[in-house]
């Protein structure tokens, strides 16, 4: 399973990306995080609050829920903020 | 038409390259973002846009086949820059060509929207000293979810 | 800023020169209208735009005031050209830059509805033979109706 | 009093603008109109259809009913088309 990192996951985890062998318990994206979760403290910190983390699985944005498996590209990273910095604002009156 | 580099680009030639040769379109409608100087009132020197190489395209076609469904286009385009940008600098532009004005208008729109929330790409701001990743917003998914079929 | 003219303009240049020294812009949107080889299912080989040298430039300036009383713009720029022009050729442009998106993208909506109904332009159609004065839209009007205050 | 024509009310009455000195009883734009269509077959072709024509007062749109003095300039001419060609369209669904 290829694995990669953006942003601060990647500053946390240290690598920008890796190739991996999760046991077969881990069928899902979810699966993968907690198993991440016990390869140090650095993937401690990089994937400690599920809330400030998204994932994709074959470049396509995927759920926790996602079924995943050996052959699969995976990447974890923090919420997109591409686009341009101009932000919405609300309508004027 | 995706175009994801580090280079800078020329609005102006872009259009006419879109557009050379047509004689059916109207209306073409860009937008352009910028690096502001201050984000979120902190002062910002510079920012390093980082993206997921491969994602990133196929995202960004997406996007663009979406809104080509939803609008009678008769061009399109997004760029978005990666790397180092100084404030003023253009970091993205989305042009929409169309017979019609509106469709024009509103097909640029949701690109923008969308692009915030779907292509990955995040910001690394610097003040000169410290450097902090840019947090998401939620008027940003705000403003994308107002295209949501309901 | 408003620029009526007889000569073709270029966009990237025009934006630049609007947002230069500037770092406080986070979007610029544009508009860009080109004439069109079909008006109303009849082919247009050429066109000649007519208009009324003063009341022009004050409108403009007036829609453009109006516009930037209504939403929060860093910068605006209004071209209007006159004289003859081909299909395929730039006829006007309208630019709005602002902190905000939105903002940008609602001035420079509403900056195109008006110019449509209120700036003193006729547009003179050639098919190659006959010539033929473009009537006004009640599309248009509608257009810029939704911009009154109720 | 300077006057002015644009488009096919300039093409109507052949020439784009003149001096005239209509007399006392031309208080407004309306009674302009109807003392210029006294003046010609040409001015009468391009003064007949009022719903066609529009009218400024010293480059300001104005109403038929908007008073008039000799030293102003009225200007007329048919609904205007700027702005570029690409009409409004209906939202798509």
């Amino acid at each position: 399973m290829k694995l990669l990192y953006f942003a601060w996951v990647r500053q946390r985890t240290g690598i920008a990306e890796e190739d991996a062998t999760p046991p077969d318990s881990v069928k899902t994206v979810l699966d993968l995080v907690e198993w991440l979760r016990g390869r140090g403290p650095g993937y401690a910190a990089a994937f400690g609050d599920l809330k400030a983390l998204r994932a994709a699985v074959n470049q396509e944005h995927a759920a926790f829920d996602a079924p995943i498996r050996q052959e699969d590209e995976v990447a974890f990273f923090p919420p997109v903020t591409g686009g341009g910095v101009a932000p919405v604002d609300r309508r004027p009156e | 038409m995706i175009k994801v580099q580090e280079q800078d680009f020329n609005l102006a030639a872009e259009i006419a390259a879109l557009t050379r040769g047509r004689t059916d379109i109207g209306g073409v409608v860009s937008f352009i973002g910028l690096v502001r100087d201050v984000s979120d009132g902190a002062k910002v020197a510079a920012m390093t846009l980082e993206h997921y190489p491969g994602m990133t395209e196929k995202q960004l076609s997406a996007i663009e086949r979406d809104a080509g469904a939803r609008w009678p286009l008769s061009a399109s385009l997004i760029i978005h820059r990666y790397g180092r940008l100084l404030p003023g600098e253009q970091i993205m532009a989305v042009v929409t060509a169309s017979a019609h004005r509106q469709a024009a208008f509103e097909a640029a729109e949701f690109l923008v929207d969308w692009l915030k929330t779907k292509a990955p790409f995040w910001k690394l701001e610097s003040d000169g000293g410290a450097e902090s990743w840019v947090a998401a917003r939620d008027s940003d998914d705000e403003a994308a979810g107002r295209w949501e079929k309901g």
